[in-house]
């Protein structure tokens, strides 16, 4: 026969895997509705769409490399007397090596 | 821009339901499997994967509803019901389409189980082997950045984990430990007329 | 007319999958090679969730609450059950 | 009136009685009715395939159950390895058992008889398949015979119905019971032969037949079947079978499933099923099997676990791995001696096997090693180390 004791160590552990199922069950709840964000942001980010009202999405990559093309320009403006023979040159360059 | 929130919702809650499926399924297998430890008994994998196929309707519903309302795609609910009805991407749809009546028929049939009986219970049960990879193929087939690095990891993530469930319970075989013992008896006094 | 409910297996379709001891430890463990052990009597009101649930989860729908039965006049006399050889 | 009953009449060794001798014999079998149920009850018929279930209750549950539609079967597999007593009927008064079987189908108002016979007892099978073509047109439609896998279990009143109704001869989860969800799910009465052989003739005379047949068997010197008085020493029937061919040290009264007694305690005992159920005995199948002096008991014991645990049907977890493991820890006694530790699981695993099968297997089983761990006690407690078992 079993003890008394054993049947409140395994009561004990019934109720602490209850509370683990609820948990778990909550958390997986709560990171699906994350996930949903998550994935929805991602998703917004990695491609323009062919969709019209993507236009958010497209202006706010147009926002992003318009501040990296300002960037650019400025670079570009330090070296903006180079660039035209540079160019030039390593056209050579390249047709010649081909 | 309320368009765009549920085109992205819908694509968010698609990805969100094959993790949940995909769980699910690994759960499922675990569970055949009698997996246990000490401080994890085996009704908490039963529970995880009860709770967690109710969870997948839910952003299931989410991610067929915000598809269906969103004005671009003009769906239409007949397309939610009825697979290859829609103009609209018509062959990965309509997959999405079956995989979720399956899994829809699924949970029902799980949720009335002492009304159809376990052996039908069981047959219907064994379409998540159905349900699921076709849920991956309209994943993979129906997002517009189905190939994009993201979608495509987690894809991958899930298609790895179910496998791999799937492999260890064909390695494992028939946990039962009855089975053989009974089999063979019930051979030994099967009577039956051969038709 | 009390509504008391038993636990009661069914032992062929029982394959030992032991999760109705592990949800209701305070009525049922499990016997040297993994079925399950009822106490007998009617499930007591504080234990009724708990039973329910492991009728619920038991994978292979054996274990289930009856209405305690009232019994037959010829088991009450300790007759025989029956059973032919 | 005293025997014999069942076997009066020519020679059982002389085949099967035809049915123009039996009708000279006994004349025509009267009509079945509520009277009959009556009269079994008033008659106290108990069941002789083993369980000693009351005829009359079991019929009067069946009739209320039965709409018109019930089923008999005529229980004939007789697996019991020691017993003899269903075939030497079968093969010698087949139309007593017929009588039986239809004044049975008339009274619970059955749609069907099947005769259960194990598929061994080739003898048995002719002998009723002859009987059958003897009867008129509308007794022989009623008929359908079915052959038993030759299994222990198959003789289990839920595993003819499902041998009947599926083909294969398991047991299934009672409740219900045959006698209210059977084959087909009509109430299904199903009823050893010799029990519907001593119906047909209570219902001839109105009174009850007072014999029961038994199979002697071990170390006795002419073992065979014999028809005694209720009531009988136990020590008469087996002088009956010309007494014991050597010293005896027990008997095992009732077969496989019965109780062991020390032999000392075993002669005076009446074969009576009703009595011996208030001593906690059973006359069981019917079998008396004397086990001599010179053989270990534990090793006859561990022998005996070991057939009852292969003829386990492995539905029911308990069932298979309790015997099993009963069957070993007993064997390893009888082989290796005796070990405080599984004498200790024996007790234990005994009470865990108990009541948990579907069918009455298991318990079966674990009263007969009960029973013969109470009369062996001594010899359990200090077994020697190999001992060869005899065979």
């Amino acid at each position: 026969m079993e003890t008394n004791d054993a049947t409140q160590d395994r009561v004990r552990a019934r109720d602490e895997a209850m509370r683990l199922l609820n948990r778990l069950t909550t958390g997986a709840a709560v990171s699906a509705v994350l996930g949903v964000g998550l994935f929805g942001a991602v998703s917004a980010y990695t491609i323009p769409g062919t969709k019209t009202t993507s236009a958010t999405a497209s202006a706010s990559t147009t926002s992003t490399s318009s501040s990296s093309t300002s960037t650019s320009t400025s670079s570009g403006l330090q070296s903006s007397t180079t660039p035209v023979t540079g160019s030039s040159s390593s056209g050579v360059a390249v047709s010649g090596g081909s | 821009m309320s368009n765009t929130l549920l085109w992205y919702t819908t694509r968010g809650a698609g990805a969100v339901s094959l993790v949940l499926l995909s769980a699910v399924v690994v759960l499922g297998i675990l569970s055949v499997l009698r997996v246990q430890s000490t401080s994890w008994p085996r009704f908490l994998t039963a529970g995880l994967h009860r709770n967690l196929a109710l969870m997948t309707l839910v952003f299931l519903a989410l991610h067929i509803i915000t598809a269906v309302v969103d004005p671009f795609t003009h769906l239409g609910w007949l397309t939610a019901v009825v697979p290859f009805s829609s103009y609209y991407r018509t062959f990965w749809l309509g997959l999405g389409t079956i995989a979720f009546e399956l899994l829809l028929a699924i949970v029902l049939t799980s949720l009335v189980r002492g009304f159809v009986g376990q052996f039908a219970w069981r047959l219907v049960h064994w379409l998540a082997y159905a349900s699921w990879p076709i849920a991956v193929v309209h994943g993979a087939g129906t997002g517009t950045d189905a190939w994009s690095a993201w979608l495509f990891t987690l894809q991958a993530i899930c298609v790895v984990a179910v496998l791999a469930a799937i492999g260890y319970r064909f390695i494992a075989g028939n946990r039962d430990p009855l089975a053989t013992a009974r089999s063979s008896f019930q051979a030994a006094v099967d009577r039956r007329e051969p038709k | 007319m009390t509504r008391q409910l038993e636990l009661s297996v069914d032992r062929i379709k029982c394959d030992g999958r032991g999760l109705c001891a592990e949800i209701l430890p305070e009525m049922i463990r499990l016997d040297s090679w993994g079925y399950p052990i009822i106490t007998p009597g009617p499930v007591p009101d504080h234990l009724m969730g708990l039973a329910q649930r492991a009728v619920d989860d038991c994978p292979v729908l054996a274990i289930a609450l009856r209405r305690a039965e009232t019994r037959s006049a010829g088991r009450a006399q300790g007759a025989p059950k029956e059973k032919e050889r | 009136m005293s025997a014999p009953q069942l076997l009066a009449g020519p020679n059982p060794s002389m085949g099967p009685e035809r049915f123009a001798a039996h009708v000279r014999r006994l004349g025509p079998a009267p009509k079945g009715g509520p009277a009959l149920i009556d009269l079994l009850v008033r008659t106290e018929l108990t069941g002789r395939g083993g369980a000693g279930f009351p005829v009359g209750l079991k019929w009067r549950a069946v009739a209320g159950a039965s709409r018109g539609s019930a089923v008999v079967v005529v229980n004939g597999a007789e697996g019991e390895p020691h017993s003899k007593k269903d075939r030497l009927l079968m093969t010698s008064r087949p139309h007593l058992i017929l009588d039986g079987a239809f004044l049975a189908a008339a009274t619970v108002r059955a749609k069907q008889v099947v005769l259960y016979i194990g598929e061994g007892h080739h003898a048995a099978l002719r002998s009723m398949t002859e009987a059958v073509a003897e009867r008129t047109d509308h007794e022989r439609r009623l008929v359908r015979i079915a052959t038993a896998p030759a299994r222990y279990v198959a003789g289990d009143s839920s595993a003819t119905v499902h041998l009947v109704d599926a083909g294969i001869a398991t047991p299934t989860t009672n409740p219900p019971p045959p006698r209210e969800r059977g084959v087909g799910g009509a109430a299904t009465l199903v009823q050893n032969v010799e029990t519907l052989a001593h119906v047909a003739l209570i219902a001839r005379t109105g009174a009850a037949t007072g014999t029961v047949l038994i199979t002697v068997a071990g170390a006795v010197r002419s073992p065979g079947v014999f028809e005694v008085n209720i009531g009988t020493p136990l020590g008469e029937a087996v002088q009956l079978a010309g007494g014991p061919s050597e010293p005896a040290r027990a008997v095992l009264l009732g077969g496989y499933f019965g109780r062991w007694i020390e032999s000392a305690d075993a002669w005076s005992l009446p074969i009576d099923p009703i009595a011996l159920r208030a001593g906690s005995l059973s006359l069981g199948c019917g079998v008396i099997g004397v086990l001599p002096a010179r053989q270990c008991p534990v090793c006859e014991v561990a022998g005996i676990m070991r057939y009852l645990a292969s003829e386990s049907s492995a539905q029911c977890g308990p069932c298979f791995f309790g015997l099993r493991a009963l069957a070993d820890a007993c064997t390893r006694i009888a082989e290796r001696g005796t070990d405080p530790g599984d004498l200790q699981r024996l007790q234990r695993w005994s009470g865990e096997v108990h009541g948990r099968g579907a069918c009455k297997h298991p318990d079966g089983a674990v009263m007969f090693l009960h029973s013969a761990m109470q009369t062996f006690g001594d010899d359990f407690a200090h077994h020697p180390a190999h001992l060869r078992r005899s065979a």
